[in-house]
């Protein structure tokens, strides 16, 4: 994009700075966006399988409800509740929105479509999601009502939890990879699978991986089955309870646009990305942009949030710390053994 | 053939660790009943390693010493050594211990399998040759001894000492690492051999804070003053047989850790440390002797004790020849004797319920209702103000034997007069002990373990453990050469 | 070679999207002044607690088990610190290099089952 | 003899004994301490016999090399040969006097006194210099017990004072010793003591050494201990500390300060001579002043310490004769005076000076031995201190007139205050029923006393028996002084000899007359 | 490497000894909180990890990024037991200010 504004005649910098600034907007503007169409989606899917309609009042086929509702928290009064600690409660939707935001710099959407191609892409996304909790825990705290206390330290817990198990699969994902950088794991799966699969989910090693990671990033962004953090019935609305306005609306864009965020990335760590499902050109595949293939993948795993969110009872707290803790932390260790012996017998074995 | 030797020559860190695990899992798996068979398995694994590494130590192929893990870590005579005073320092605590916890019933398999994980760290401590390394261990002791000083979990005092020594540890263990980073950065290596060398080529400003700030880490770590302020409350508030592991193992650990730091990657500049050194020793002498006049709680004094003694130790460190390091090891070896029997004698003073006795008037007259401990606290105490026949006494002739022939008369005039202010209060113990009223309210010990420790203990300094100084001189010596070897 | 510059449209990013959320929050605040639906009282003010006045200071007390989870966490994902450099470089380091890792595992997992033991990964 | 390490045995009998005293009871414990004391005299006396006077200087060597430069090495010659014997006689007769007098955990006081006996040895007979610090420094321990655990109401703060005064004398001195040692290049002290120290060090070491044999001696101002643990011993222990201890000060300047820094003690001969000669007034002053029988008894020793220290530095022959005389015959003087105290306390158990008087009348056998050897301290002839006081004069005429006439001064004010605490004791009305009903000596104490009165007046009558072990080594510790003697203000003109008479010298022994 | 940006090694140094500092007198001035006390030896050992990093880059050399790491390790398992142990003694004593860790004193 730099060359593009080089050519209307900025100098190089200018022509950076622009491209990027660009290039941000580019990513955050149609992520907002994405998100207040995913919340319409996701709330028509969930009626769907519940044989309801679902919004379909404002605008045709209710498509412009999240807008409605939007602009209702826009206009509402923001209550900042007397016993809070004003600066941190009004802090804490902002990291969140910021953090979730910006973990999009290194997501890779096509061949080079990426703001920031930094070889250690994987940790940064590790870095930001980590930083997400901070966002919860300020809220719950600086709420100074038990309610959002209990939840934000509920919701703390179990984001580290399976935080951990992440982590381990995305080291069995570096393991194939043999890189940080996203692009680099997605150029990795061209042809992975048998030489023709773009994608690493056919291995019958990282399969388990993917289901783990898929279940982790359901509990990491505390979707159903694992939304204990709001727990109606116990929890009220769970930290963001003394919230309104749009520092309440910020924390469901920011909660929306992390579940986007997963769903990219299990695109990326598991189903080749950009790239097409498979490597060879019996249909004209590879005339599809990459973007579009990106696209695609990603809201199908998005559906598969909101169908496990219409179809799959709540978890209890303490199953929920054991699938963490007992299941999937001893698995993703053994998998780490395994891979990376498998490796090390055929790939290294020189 | 490398991996090999490096495994043979860091056999006793590799053993005592796996079986720490290995005794971990079995806590874990089998329970809390198997405490008692978990402490004399941990003694046994120490004692192994005693056993090796003395092997190490008389091995005649082994003179000059050998580099393991690609010179991260050093295997020596100094090293072993220290070694086998910290593993037989550990075994002397962890064989007095379960009679202290019979009574809070809250001995849990927990505490030998820390105290061997400490051991290990002690152990890499003396050994390392890289900063690296020299890191690893010491926070993996510290951490060890973090939990063990608060480890009675009902007991606010014991809590108490654990927050203090872990906020002040920490903090020694940040300026310590400052110190390396600067190091590192200005001599371009953590390795020994390379701070060495690039500081043979000339000491930046750069490297000189690193120096400073890296004693000043370890001044906390062994309590030297200034640095001391934790060692009494430390003392005081951590579970007696704790205490007694503080006062000996992990002390021989950081003093020996910077024997070799100050005389190996140090060696090259001893005129920058040694004015340091200099102060620390005669402030912890006098702070020491001072600050334990006045004291009501035996533990506490022992305490200031310690930092007395660092005091002497240190004289030693000042004089930085060959002679003053071997001083320094043997009186090392006969202070980790004289305080650990200190500590096992107070480990019985315990009245009828059980409870711990830490005042000196619990002892008041106790020569005449307990005189075989009153006779061994006596001799400990006499040993400790140096006063000959007892083997104390020579563990200070050496050092300042050794600082007088590196020509610092005038430090070691004024350290041994100093001393004389020491005796004050350990006499004091005797006037308690023999001159007072009985208060009788000590009963008698029938642990037959700790009457063997602190026997040990106390015939070793008595008059007899000169018979053994013979072989101990020879070990330092060879000790101390091979912490010169390089030079 | 490292290039801090890498990082800068990172920072950029960053900046813009603090912006962007920050307008978020205090847009309605000023807003809702302008259009006078800010009118707080103290009822709208409290905290809310079923129907109750607040018992209690909320940040009382709490299950300490979530400190434990916290514990564990910061063992557990600083152990996986050395496991990501580790696994992009396993073509480099060899055999040496695995069993070294593995031997880590293995004492990780050893923690790992001795904290299980006792209990701490336990939430009833 | 040959062969036979007696002097080790001497050491190892009162050790073996001690250990066996711990764990005995009472009566078994008096008897083995008597034993083994008897058992050690016997062997003194062996020891005695078996010296060959004009042999070698260094006699019964033992010696053994242990490590680190450090020997067991035994030897004596005259002078350690004198002062081992007053120790072992001495000690007997100790454990008589506290027969009955203590009562209270007998097998730990035997104990402590045998031990006292090996250590007191032990320093006379070391011939390595560290073998004598450990000795010396030893004797601390069992001396600090036996006045905290069996002394008088104050005797906390005597036992306190008494361990932290000597303690600080004797670590300066082991730094000396340790230069010296890293200079010399040896511990031996034969060789030590002709081993030639660059003057400049000599007046430090001299200095180090100084502040040991001072406090120990003890020298005017740092004697004050000694009063403090006299007054609050037991009447055993002040007999050790008063007979023995003492002459470790003594000692150490016979066989350090002297031989090894002669500069040094030349240029310190004013400081010697001025604390000695204010020792002695001010002390005798204070004595005269005191209530306490004890309490008088220590400031005498003072005084009398002071002037062996002025006849060590009159740096001849006399005077170290005199030095050596005084010492052994204060040892047994006041060790007999206080054994005297002793007696009389243990019936009343006071020692205030009012609450006795016209003891002669009920007491006369006491009071006779009381008269001797008040007499004996003052300087009677036919006592030892007679021969003591003229020799020490002697010598240190030949220095200093002016010290002499101080001295002699003080020797006056001794027989005054000796003379006023005899008077008030013995002599005069009955003033208390107790004191008057108290009955004369036993067996026990006849045994006490009698040797002692014996030796007192055989070194007064015939002193070449004691002065004979010694001639040699005091002549070969003068030729080595000689040549930094100070010059004196009454040197001794050598005349034209006359005939007939032989080299007499009148003017010195008029003026020591003189003084009586 | 001072190249693009101007930033030196003596800026990073600045900044480690200023956090360093920062964390020193947070634990000696703090006066309130003992969790402070235990973030500011956090700070103390950042302030290590990026002389540790900054040093590793300049001179090109990758240990200093090791120790980093090991650093970091260490200090997460320090950060946890002083959170243990400070748990241990807020359910004992009930209060975690400064000035109430007096039990023991002299």
């Amino acid at each position: 994009m730099t060359e593009f504004f080089q050519s209307l005649g900025m100098s190089y910098e200018w022509a950076w700075g622009t491209a990027t600034i660009s290039g941000v907007l580019l990513i955050a503007l149609p992520l907002m966006l994405a998100v207040a169409m995913i919340i319409y989606v996701d709330r028509k899917v969930w009626a769907a399988i519940n044989l309801r309609r679902g919004p379909n009042v404002v605008g045709p086929f209710g498509l412009l409800q999240s807008f409605a509702d939007g602009l209702k928290v826009f206009l509402q009064e923001t209550i900042v509740p007397s016993a809070a600690n004003k600066g941190i409660f009004l802090l804490a939707p902002i990291i969140t929105f910021t953090v979730a935001l910006v973990a999009w710099a290194v997501i890779p959407f096509d061949a080079g479509v990426v703001l920031a191609d930094i070889n250690v892409g994987l940790l940064y996304i590790l870095a930001i999601s980590s930083l997400s909790v901070y966002g919860v825990v300020m809220s719950g705290w600086a709420s100074n009502s038990k309610y959002p206390f209990f939840s934000a330290m509920r919701a703390a817990a179990q984001m580290i939890s399976y935080e951990v198990s992440i982590g381990f699969i995305l080291v069995c994902v570096v393991l194939y990879a043999g890189t940080f950088n996203l692009s680099g794991i997605v150029e990795a799966q061209r042809g992975h699978g048998f030489g023709i699969v773009n994608a690493y989910v056919f291995n019958i090693l990282l399969f388990p991986m993917w289901i783990m990671f898929f279940i982790s990033s359901l509990a990491e962004t505390q979707r159903v089955p694992f939304d204990l953090t709001e727990a109606e019935s116990e929890l009220v609305a769970g930290y963001q309870t003394e919230y309104s306005s749009m520092s309440f609306a910020l924390f469901w864009l920011g909660e929306y646009a992390n579940i986007l965020l997963m769903c990219s990335l299990s695109t990326i760590l598991f189903f080749g990305g950009w790239l097409p499902p498979l490597n060879i050109d019996l249909i004209p595949w590879f005339d599809i942009p990459g973007i579009v293939w990106f696209l695609l993948k990603t809201f199908f795993f998005f559906f598969m949030f909101s169908w496990v969110m219409a179809t799959v009872p709540r978890y209890r707290y303490d199953q929920l710390m054991r699938l963490g803790w007992k299941v999937f932390l001893p698995l993703s260790l053994l998998f780490i053994f395994l891979i990376s012996g498998y490796l090390m017998l055929t790939r290294y074995a020189a | 053939m490398e991996f090999a030797n490096s495994f043979y020559f860091t056999a006793p860190e590799v053993g005592l660790t796996v079986s720490g695990l290995i005794l971990l899992l079995v806590a874990a798996f089998v329970g809390q009943k198997t405490t008692r068979l978990i402490t004399i398995l941990a003694v046994a694994a120490l004692f192994g390693a005693a056993a090796f590494t003395g092997n190490l130590l008389t091995n005649s192929a082994f003179e000059l010493g050998a580099d393991a893990w690609g010179g991260l870590y050093r295997m020596d005579a100094f090293g072993s050594f220290a070694k086998i005073l910290i593993y037989l320092a550990t075994i002397g605590c962890l064989i007095v211990t379960p009679k202290f916890f019979e009574q809070t019933a809250e001995y849990r398999a927990e505490y030998p399998i820390l105290m061997l994980f400490g051991a290990v760290g002690m152990g890499m401590m003396v050994s390392a040759s890289d900063l690296m390394t020299l890191y690893i261990g010491l926070e993996l002791s510290s951490l060890s001894s973090y939990v063990l000083a608060s480890f009675i979990r009902s007991d606010m005092r014991s809590a108490e000492a654990g927050l203090k020594y872990f906020v002040l540890g920490a903090l020694a263990s940040g300026i310590l690492l400052y110190g390396m980073s600067l190091i590192y950065g200005f001599t371009g290596s953590t390795s020994y051999i390379g701070i060495r060398t690039a500081l043979e080529g000339g000491v930046s400003a750069g490297s000189m804070f690193g120096i400073v700030f890296l004693l000043a880490g370890l001044a906390f770590k062994i309590s030297a003053v200034p640095f001391h302020m934790w060692t009494p409350d430390v003392y005081e508030g951590a579970p007696t047989p704790v205490t007694a592991f503080f006062s000996t193992a992990p002390k021989v650990a950081a003093i020996a850790m910077t024997m070799r730091m100050a005389l190996d990657p140090f060696g090259g500049q001893i005129e920058i440390w040694q004015q340091i050194v200099i102060f620390a020793a005669l402030a912890s002498i006098i702070v020491g002797a001072l600050g334990a006049i006045g004291q009501e709680n035996l533990k506490r004094l022992l305490a200031y004790s310690s930092i007395n003694n660092v005091g002497f130790i240190l004289i030693g460190l000042a004089a930085g020849t060959e002679q003053s390091a071997s001083a320094m090891l043997v009186y090392l070896a006969i202070y980790v004797a004289m305080s650990l029997g200190s500590f096992v004698a107070l480990l019985m003073l315990r009245d009828n319920d059980g409870n711990q006795l830490e005042t000196f008037a619990d002892i008041s007259g106790l020569s005449v209702t307990r005189p075989a401990l009153a006779w061994c606290l006596l001799a400990l105490m006499f040993s400790l103000a140096g006063i000959p026949p007892l083997l104390g006494f020579w563990g200070k002739f050496v050092v300042f034997q050794a600082a007088v022939e590196a020509d610092m008369i005038l430090l070691a005039a004024i350290g041994i007069a100093a001393s004389v202010i020491g005796a004050f209060y350990y006499i004091k113990f005797i006037k308690v002990m023999f001159f007072d009223k009985p208060a009788d309210v000590v009963v008698a010990e029938k642990s037959s373990a700790r009457w063997v420790v602190l026997g040990l203990c106390v015939l070793f300094i008595s008059p007899l453990g000169y018979l053994a100084t013979l072989k101990l001189g020879e070990f330092a010596d060879r000790a101390a050469s091979a912490l010169f070897f390089i030079i | 070679m490292f290039d801090p510059l890498q990082y800068l449209p990172i920072l950029i990013f960053l900046f813009i999207a603090a912006g962007l959320s920050a307008l978020f929050v205090f847009l309605p605040m000023g807003v809702s002044r302008l259009t006078g639906s800010h009118n707080p009282d103290a009822e709208k003010l409290s905290e809310y607690e079923c129907g109750f006045p607040a018992f209690e200071d909320p940040r009382s007390q709490f299950d300490v088990r979530f400190y434990l989870v916290a514990i564990l966490f910061i063992i557990f994902d600083l152990e996986a610190a050395f496991l990501f450099p580790w696994a992009v470089s396993l073509e480099f380091t060899g055999w040496a290099g695995w069993i070294t890792m593995m031997t880590f595992l293995l004492e990780l997992i050893i923690g790992f089952a001795y904290a299980w033991k006792v209990g701490a990964l336990e939430w009833e | 003899m040959d062969g036979f390490p007696i002097l080790t045995v001497m050491l190892a009998v009162p050790l073996v004994a001690a250990i066996a005293c711990l764990f005995l009871d009472a009566v078994s414990a008096r008897w083995t301490a008597l034993g083994a004391t008897l058992i050690n005299l016997g062997l003194g006396i062996v020891l005695w016999l078996g010296y060959d006077i004009g042999g070698a200087q260094w006699q019964f060597i033992e010696r053994a090399e242990l490590f680190a430069g450090f020997s067991y090495a035994l030897g004596i010659d005259g002078i350690a040969l004198m002062l081992i014997v007053l120790s072992v006689f001495l000690m007997p007769i100790c454990i008589l006097a506290s027969w009955e007098a203590i009562q209270k955990r007998v097998g730990e006081y035997m104990a402590a006194f045998l031990l006292m006996e090996l250590l007191m040895i032990g320093v006379f007979a070391a011939q390595d210099m560290f073998l004598f610090y450990i000795f010396f420094e030893a004797g601390l321990i069992p001396m600090y017990l036996i006045i905290g655990i069996w002394g008088g109401d104050n005797r906390i703060y005597a036992s306190y004072k008494f361990f932290l005064y000597t303690l600080l004398g004797s670590v300066l001195m082991l730094i000396a010793m340790l230069w010296m040692v890293n200079q010399a290049g040896t511990t031996d002290i034969p060789t030590l003591m002709n081993y030639d120290f660059p003057p400049a060090a000599q007046t430090w070491l001299w200095l180090a050494f100084f502040a040991s044999f001072a406090v120990k001696m003890p020298m005017w101002p740092v004697h004050t201990w000694l009063p403090d643990a006299h007054v609050q011993a037991p009447t055993a222990g002040s007999v050790i500390l008063a007979g023995v201890l003492l002459k470790m000060g003594g000692y150490g300047f016979i066989r350090f300060s002297l031989p090894m820094f002669p500069e040094a003690s030349a240029q310190f001969v004013w400081l010697i001579l001025g604390l000695s000669m204010v020792a002695v007034v001010v002390t005798s002053l204070i004595a005269l002043v005191q209530h306490d029988m004890k309490k008088l008894i220590a400031y005498s020793s003072v005084a009398h310490m002071a002037i062996v220290t002025a006849g060590l530095f009159a740096f001849n022959v006399q005077g170290l004769e005199g030095a050596m005389i005084m010492m052994l015959s204060h040892g047994l003087v006041s060790g007999a005076l206080f054994l005297c105290v002793g007696i009389i306390y243990d019936q009343l158990h006071t020692r205030e000076i009012d609450r006795y008087g016209g003891l002669a009348i009920n007491m006369p056998k006491y009071a006779l031995f009381f008269l001797l050897f008040t007499m004996a301290s003052i300087g009677l002839p036919g006592t030892s201190g007679f021969v003591a006081e003229f020799l020490s004069l002697a010598g240190v005429y030949e220095v200093s007139s002016t010290a002499t006439f101080v001295l002699t001064t003080g020797i006056i004010l001794g027989a005054g205050y000796m003379l006023y605490l005899y008077r008030r004791v013995a002599f005069g009305e009955q003033k208390n029923a107790d004191a008057a009903a108290m009955k004369d000596l036993s067996v026990r104490e006849w045994l006490m006393l009698g040797p002692i009165a014996a030796a007192v007046l055989w070194m007064g009558i015939y002193p070449e028996s004691f002065l004979a072990p010694m001639r040699a080594d005091i002549a070969a510790l003068d030729a080595r002084i000689s040549r930094a003697a100070p010059q004196g203000d009454a040197k001794l003109v050598a005349g034209e000899p006359r005939e007939g008479i032989a080299n007499e010298m009148p003017e010195t022994e008029h003026n020591a007359e003189g003084a009586h | 490497m001072t190249g693009i940006t101007g930033i030196g090694i003596e800026h990073y140094l600045v900044v480690g000894a200023i956090l360093f500092v920062l964390g020193v007198l947070g634990i000696f001035l703090n006066r309130k909180n003992i969790i402070v006390i235990l973030m500011a030896i956090e700070l103390i050992l950042l302030s290590v990890n990026i002389q540790l990093v900054a040093f590793s880059a300049f001179l090109n050399d990758l240990v200093g990024q090791v120790f980093a790491m090991f650093v970091l390790t260490v200090a997460a398992g320090e950060a946890a037991i002083g959170l243990a142990i400070l748990v241990i003694y807020f359910r004992g004593r009930g209060t975690i200010a400064v000035d109430d860790v007096n039990r023991m004193k002299g």
